[in-house]
C-alpha cells in the first residue's frame, strides 16, 4: 500500500516567528490591510510505502518527532492518504 | 609527553575542518586527527571537536541529520562519559540537536546571515574551555551564521545561568549587552553554553578563526588550550 | 513523444527560432555534407551561440595581451592561472550570471556563484575566494530592491554553504541597469602547479563519466521553448527554465573533483555549465584533438520521458565530465562513493575527432568536433562612433551651473548615495572569514588581502568597473576599469598581476552596442599592456537589455596582485597630527563623474583621460611607501573625487579622529579639487615623523604630489574653506544608507 | 468576519528539490524504508478580516501570487474557513 503523507511543522505557540513577523509588515506594507498572526512554517509532503495502517501512521510519527521537528520549539501535525485513492 | 590525540569530524559538509585541524595543531601538546562521519570508532581521541559549516547541506534545520550520523552515535557515548567536545557553529547545532545541550538555536532574528568580528565576554571560566580566561574578559572571534538565534524556556535559562553554565555572550565593544550588540536575537545574548559537567561546550562564534593576529585576534588559542588540557 | 521530436521536420522556421541565421544553417550543411536533424540542429544553435561560440566577441578579444612570465594558464581552458611563488598557482576567472538573475534573482545569482566555482575547481584548483560585481537601478524601486535582496542572499548562501569566503566586489546602482542587472561573480583558487588539471579528452578508448547530480530540463533555453511546442501533453509550466541550486551537492562535487585530480586517476575534467553535455563532451574532445562517443540513454535523469535534446542541452547544475584512465576506474567509483555522488560512464573516447551521440546504442547525432567548436562562425566588423556620443559630451554642465552646486551639501549627497554608502548590508551576509586566511577582507581596504598558507606572501584581489564611464567614452571605460582595479590592489602594497574580465554588454548586433564592445575591449587592452596585467580569463555578456534600452556598457575586471611580504602591507595606524598626501595632481575633471550623477542626475561629458604612464608610476610610488611603512593607510581617489576619498579614509580611521582636508589655493570654484575624478591619483596617511621623509622621496620622483591635510583629533571632517562637518554624522550617512533602504520589507519573499 | 487562511506552497513539478531531495536521503539512513517523492514545501497560516468569502479570497489569492510565493518557481494553493466556526 502507498500512502500520500501530508507533514506540517509549525513553531510551538509562544515562540516568536521572526519570519512570520516580517511578512505581516511585508503584507501591510504593500496595502493588505486586517492581515494578523502570520507564521511561517514547513509542508513536507512524501509517499510511503507499508502495510498497516496503524503502523504507518506509527513511523510517520516517529519521523516527525525525530527528523523532521525540532520538538524543544517546533510542533507537527501530519495527515495521510491512500495513494491513487 | 606524546601529544594528546583530538578528534577532528569530518560531515561532507562541514567547511571549517581544516581551520579546526590547523587550531588544534597550532596548540601546543594536541594532536589533530581526522574522524569521517561514516566511521564507528574515535581512533583512540581524547577530545573532539564538531566544526562549522553545513554537515549534510542542512536545508531542513541545522545538525537536525548530523545527529543521526554513525560518527555521532559514538560522540554522543563519548560526550556522555565525562569526555570533552567542543561544538563550534554547526558543532553547537548539532549538540543541541543530539540533545547533548539545552534548547535550540533558530534562525537569525534579522533573518539573514551574519558575518563580522564580534566581541564576547566570557561569563563563566568554570568550564576547562575558558580556565585561561579571566571572568568578565573580552573577546574577539568572528561569527558567521544564519540559524545562531538560542532559545530555550525560562527556566532552562533560568537554571543556566546559576550554574554558571552561560559561558559567552554578545556584547558591545565596552563589554554590555545590548539589543544592537546581539548579532542574532539569542536568548539573553547567549553565545555558548556548557553542559553540567562542564566538558562540553557550544558556541555559535569561531574560536578556529581567531588563532593569528594576521586574520585579526588570537584570542581563540585560549579555547583550543582548554580543550587540549581537558583532554590530556 | 521521443520519436515525434527526433522526426520534427528542420524547416526554415524552425532553424530560424533556433537563432540560427540562414547563412550559418547552409555553412552547418556544407560541414555535415548533408542537412541536421532536429537534434544536432538544437547542438548547432547551442554552440553556435554567443554564450558558446563567441561568434560576436572572439575576433576581438584575442587583442587582449594574455602573455607573460607570469601566466601559468591563458584563456582557453575552464580558467586561467598564474604563478605566485613558492610553487603556487592562483587560478581565477569571472562570470556573469545576468539573465538567471534578472529572471529569479536568489537562483539566479546562486548558480551564478556554483558555475564559477565549478570551472575553478576542475582545475584542481581549491577555491580560496569569491568576489561579486553588482549593478542594479534605483534602489528606491521595490523591484530593485527585491532583486537586489536576494541576488546578494543567493551569492551569500551558496557560498556560505560551500564553504568559500567572498571577500570583496562592488555594488552599483543606476537607472540603466533597472530592468537587467548585473551579476558577475569571480572565483580564485590556489593549486601547486603539478595538480593543474586541463579539460581535455585525451587517449581514445578512455572511458567517460558523468560525476554529481542528476539531469533534469533545467534551463533549456530558447531552444526549448520550441520543443515544448511540440510537446503538447505537457504545459508550459513543467518546463522549468530556472536552475535552482544545490550548494551541498556543489560542496560534495569539490571534494570528490580535487581528491579524484590527486588521485591521477582522471585525464580530464570539465565542468558541465552553460550548454551542458554538449559543450563539456565537445571542447574536451576538441582540447584533445580526439573524437567522443557519449549514449545519452545512461545519464542518470530526473525526470522520465526525456529525449536526447533535452539530455544533451540541459543545464542542470552540479554535474562534471570526466575522463578517466582506464586501469583506474575503482579508484574513480570509490572516491564517488566516498562522497556519495552518484557516478555513471557514459562513453568513451574516440580517434576519430567526431562527436557521436547514442541513445541505447542508436545514433542520434554525428558531427565532425571542430564542426562545432572551431567552425564557429565570426563576425568582426568596422562600425562608427554612434551619435549619442556627442550628445552626452555636449551635455557637459558650464562652469556656472557646476558652482551653483553647494559643496557640502553635495558631499552629503554623494556619501549617502547607495553606489557611494557603505556595504556592509552586503557583506555582512557574506562568510567573508572562513578558510582563515582572510587578513583584509570587505569594507577594511580597497582590495581584499589573504594570506598565502605557508608562505610569508599574500594576494590582493579587487573588482572593479564603470558603466558611466564607459557609456560616455567606451575605449577610457575599458581602461579606467583595469587601472582602478590596480589602484586598488596597489592601496593594499601589491603589484598587480594578472585580471579576469567580465564584459557585460547589450546587443551586438546593433551598431552603437558593438562600438562599445570593440572600443572597451581596445582600451582594456591597452591598459593591461601598460600595466603588465595580461588577461587569463574572461567572460561575454551581451543582450542585457530592456524595454527601456540597453544597460551602459559595463566591462567588469577581476584583478589579482601579489605581495611578496604580507608584513609590507599598510598598517591601518594614525594619530593626531599625521599627514594626508595626495599623491597625483589636483583634481579638476567633473564629466561622466558622481557629482554630475547623484547630485544633478546627468550622465554628461567625457570620462577622465587615462594616463597610463602615470598610472603606472603614481601605483609603483604608493606601493615602495607603504613597504616601507611611510604610508600607514592609502585609499584611491575614484567616484566622488578628493571629498569622498578624504571622508572614506576617515571612517577607517579610529573612532574620534577627524581629517582636515587643505583646498589648492587659487581656486574660485572648489568643485573641481573636491569632485573631480581624475586619474592615477591616491590619497595617504603618512604617520608624523614620517613626512620629512616622503616629502624628499616624492619631490624625488617628480610626480605631482602635494599635503593635502591631516589628521586631526577633533572629530570633524573639514573641507577647507568649504566648511567641516562632524565625522560621526558623515559616517553615520554613508553607513546607513543602504541598511535603511532595505528596512523596507515590501519586497520581502 | 475573520477568516482562518492556510496557504501551502511547493517548487513546480520538475523543478530540483535539494531539501526534499537531502531529506529523502536522510530518511533512508535512518532506516525508515519505502519513503518516496520528499517535496519541502512552505506553509503559511494567519487571520484576515474583512467582508464577503470571494472578496478576502481575491484579496488572499493577490498575496499569495504577489509575496508568499515566488511564482517564477513555486506553486500554492490555499484554503479559507471562518475562524471561531
Ligand atoms: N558586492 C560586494 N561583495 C563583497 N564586498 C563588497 C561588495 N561591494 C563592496 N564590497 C566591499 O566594500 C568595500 C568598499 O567597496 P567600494 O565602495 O567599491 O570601494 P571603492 O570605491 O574604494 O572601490 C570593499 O572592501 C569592497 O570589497
Ligand atoms: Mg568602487
Amino acid at each position: 500500500m502507498t500512502s500520500r503523507v501530508e507533514v506540517f511543522v509549525q513553531l510551538k505557540e509562544g515562540m516568536l516567528d521572526p519570519q512570520g513577523k516580517t511578512l505581516e509588515h511585508a503584507l501591510e506594507s504593500l496595502g493588505y490591510a486586517g492581515v494578523d498572526g502570520v507564521r511561517v512554517g514547513k509542508w513536507i509532503t512524501f509517499e510511503v510505502q507499508g502495510e498497516g495502517r496503524e503502523a504507518i501512521e506509527r513511523q510517520v510519527d516517529e519521523m516527525c518527532g525525530r527528523l523532521l521537528a525540532n520538538t524543544v520549539i517546533e510542533r507537527y501535525t501530519f495527515t495521510m492518504r491512500e495513494a491513487g485513492a | 609527553m606524546s601529544p594528546v590525540p583530538i578528534g577532528v569530524v569530518r560531515f561532507p559538509g562541514t567547511n571549517c575542518d581544516q581551520d579546526v585541524f590547523d587550531a588544534v595543531a597550532a596548540t601546543a601538546g594536541a594532536q589533530p586527527v581526522w574522524l569521517w562521519h561514516k566511521e564507528t570508532g574515535l581512533r583512540g581521541v581524547r577530545g573532539i571537536v564538531l566544526a562549522g559549516g553545513f554537515s549534510y547541506g542542512d536545508y531542513l534545520r541545522a545538525g537536525a541529520i548530523a545527529r543521526f550520523s554513525p560518527i555521532m552515535e559514538r560522540v554522543i557515548a563519548f560526550a556522555k562519559s565525562g569526555g570533552p567536545v567542543l561544538g563550534i557553529c554547526n558543532g553547537f547545532q548539532i549538540l543541541a540537536e543530539a540533545g547533548l545541550l539545552p534548547g535550540a538555536l533558530m534562525r537569525n532574528d534579522r533573518l539573514t546571515f551574519v558575518c563580522r568580528d564580534q566581541p564576547l565576554r566570557v561569563d563563566s571560566v568554570r568550564s576547562p574551555f575558558t580556565a585561561s580566561f579571566r571572568p568578565g574578559e573580552i573577546v574577539r572571534f568572528p561569527i558567521a551564521h544564519g540559524e545562531g538565534n538560542y532559545v530555550a524556556d525560562d527556566e532552562t535559562l533560568d537554571r543556566l545561568e546559576t550554574a554558571g553554565r552561560v559561558v559567552f555572550r554578545y556584547v558591545d565593544e565596552d563589554g554590555r549587552v545590548t539589543a544592537a550588540a546581539n548579532p542574532n536575537g539569542s536568548a539573553r545574548s547567549i553565545a555558548g553554553i556548557a553542559s553540567e559537567n562542564g566538558m562540553v561546550l557550544g558556541l555559535m562564534p569561531h574560536p578556529d578563526r581567531a588563532m593569528s593576529l594576521l586574520v585579526g585576534s588570537e584570542d581563540g588559542r585560549g579555547v583550543f588550550r582548554g580543550l587540549m588540557e581537558a583532554a590530556a | 513523444m521521443t520519436v515525434a521530436m527526433r522526426d520534427t521536420p528542420v524547416t526554415p522556421d524552425v532553424v530560424a527560432a533556433h537563432g540560427l541565421r540562414p547563412d550559418e544553417y547552409d555553412r552547418i550543411v556544407e560541414l555535415l555534407g548533408r542537412e541536421p536533424n532536429f537534434t544536432e540542429l538544437g547542438v548547432f544553435s547551442l554552440m553556435w551561440s554567443e554564450h558558446c561560440g563567441y561568434k560576436y566577441s572572439r575576433a576581438w578579444l584575442s587583442e587582449l595581451p594574455s602573455r607573460g612570465p607570469q601566466v601559468v594558464q591563458g584563456p582557453g581552458e575552464n580558467a586561467g592561472a598564474v604563478d605566485v611563488g613558492d610553487g603556487l598557482a592562483v587560478v581565477f576567472k569571472m562570470e556573469s550570471h545576468n539573465h538567471p538573475s534578472a529572471v529569479e534573482p536568489y537562483q539566479g545569482a546562486a548558480t551564478g556563484v556554483g558555475g564559477i566555482l565549478r570551472d575553478v575547481f576542475t582545475m584542481g584548483a581549491r577555491p580560496i575566494a569569491m568576489l561579486d560585481s553588482l549593478r542594479f537601478g534605483n534602489l528606491d524601486d521595490p523591484h530593485v530592491r527585491y532583486l537586489f535582496r536576494h541576488v546578494v542572499r543567493g551569492v551569500g548562501d551558496y557560498g556560505n554553504c560551500v564553504g568559500v569566503p567572498t571577500v570583496g566586489g562592488e555594488v552599483v546602482f543606476d537607472d540603466s541597469y533597472a530592468g537587467n542587472p548585473l551579476v558577475n561573480a569571480m572565483c580564485v583558487g590556489l593549486l601547486r602547479h603539478e595538480d593543474l588539471m586541463r579539460a581535455t579528452a585525451a587517449g581514445p578508448g578512455n572511458p567517460v563519466y558523468v560525476l554529481g547530480a542528476s539531469t533534469g530540463r533545467d534551463g533549456i533555453h530558447g531552444a526549448s521553448k520550441l520543443a515544448s511546442t511540440e510537446l503538447s501533453e505537457d504545459s508550459a509550466e513543467s518546463r522549468p527554465t530556472v536552475q535552482i541550486g544545490d550548494p551541498f551537492t556543489e560542496k560534495l562535487l569539490l571534494e570528490a573533483t580535487l581528491e579524484l585530480i590527486a588521485s591521477g586517476a582522471a585525464v580530464g575534467v570539465q565542468d558541465m555549465g552553460a550548454a551542458g553535455l554538449t559543450s563539456s563532451s565537445s571542447e574536451m574532445a576538441a582540447r584533445g584533438r580526439t573524437g567522443i562517443e557519449i549514449d545519452v540513454a545512461r545519464v542518470p535523469r530526473r525526470e522520465p520521458g526525456m529525449t536526447p535534446y533535452e539530455v544533451l542541452l540541459s543545464e542542470s547544475q552540479e554535474r562534471m565530465l570526466v575522463v578517466a584512465r582506464p586501469d583506474q576506474e575503482t579508484a574513480l567509483m570509490a572516491i564517488a562513493e566516498k562522497w556519495d555522488l552518484p557516478c555513471t560512464r557514459v562513453g568513451v573516447v574516440t580517434p576519430d575527432q567526431e562527436w557521436r551521440i547514442l541513445e541505447d546504442g542508436d545514433e542520434v547525432c554525428r558531427i565532425p568536433v571542430a564542426a562545432l567548436v572551431d567552425e564557429v562562425p565570426r563576425y568582426a566588423r568596422e562600425v562608427d562612433a554612434p551619435q549619442y556620443l556627442a550628445e552626452v559630451h555636449a551635455r557637459m554642465p558650464g562652469p556656472a551651473a557646476v558652482a551653483a552646486i553647494d559643496p557640502l551639501a553635495a558631499i552629503e549627497t554623494l556619501l549617502s548615495a547607495p553606489t557611494i554608502a557603505c556595504k556592509r548590508w552586503v557583506w555582512e551576509q557574506y562568510d567573508h572569514t572562513v578558510q582563515t586566511h582572510t587578513m583584509l577582507g570587505p569594507g577594511r581596504a580597497d582590495a581584499a588581502l589573504l594570506l598565502l598558507p605557508g608562505t610569508r606572501s599574500a594576494i590582493a584581489l579587487a573588482t572593479d568597473g564603470n558603466g558611466r564611464y564607459t557609456y560616455c567614452d567606451p575605449r577610457r571605460g575599458g581602461a579606467l576599469a583595469v587601472v582602478e582595479a590596480a589602484r586598488n590592489v596597489s592601496c593594499v602594497g601589491a603589484r598587480p598581476l594578472a585580471v579576469t574580465d567580465c564584459l557585460n554588454f547589450g546587443n551586438p548586433e546593433k551598431d552603437a552596442v558593438y562600438f562599445q564592445f570593440v572600443e572597451a575591449v581596445r582600451g582594456i587592452a591597452e591598459a593591461c599592456r601598460a600595466l603588465d596585467a595580461p588577461v587569463v580569463s574572461g567572460n561575454v555578456s551581451f543582450y542585457n537589455e530592456s524595454p527601456a534600452g540597453a544597460i551602459h556598457p559595463t566591462p567588469t575586471i577581476g584583478m589579482v596582485g601579489l605581495l611578496e611580504d604580507r608584513d609590507e602591507r599598510p598598517r591601518g595606524e594614525a594619530a593626531g597630527g599625521d599627514a594626508v598626501v595626495l599623491v597625483g595632481a589636483n583634481g579638476s575633471h567633473l564629466g561622466a563623474g558622481c557629482l554630475l550623477s547623484e547630485v544633478l542626475g546627468l550622465v554628461a561629458g567625457r570620462a577622465p583621460d587615462v594616463d597610463l604612464e602615470a598610472e603606472r608610476r603614481h601605483a609603483e610610488i604608493v606601493r615602495s611607501l607603504i613597504r616601507e611603512g611611510l604610508a600607514s593607510v592609502a585609499h584611491d581617489i575614484g567616484d566622488g573625487g578628493l571629498a569622498v576619498a578624504a571622508a572614506e579614509v576617515c571612517f577607517g580611521l579610529p573612532s574620534g579622529l577627524g581629517i582636515a582636508l587643505d583646498l589648492p589655493a587659487g581656486d574660485d570654484s572648489p568643485h573641481g579639487a573636491l569632485f573631480g575624478e581624475d586619474g592615477a591619483r591616491y590619497l595617504l596617511v603618512v604617520p608624523a615623523v614620517s613626512l620629512v621623509e616622503v616629502r624628499e622621496r616624492l619631490a624625488a620622483t617628480g610626480a605631482p604630489w602635494r599635503q593635502a591635510g591631516r589628521v586631526t583629533d577633533d572629530g570633524r571632517i573639514g573641507f577647507g574653506a568649504v566648511g567641516s562637518r562632524e565625522r560621526n554624522e558623515l559616517q553615520r550617512l554613508w553607513e546607513e544608507a543602504i541598511e535603511t533602504r532595505m528596512e523596507n520589507l515590501e519586497d520581502q519573499r
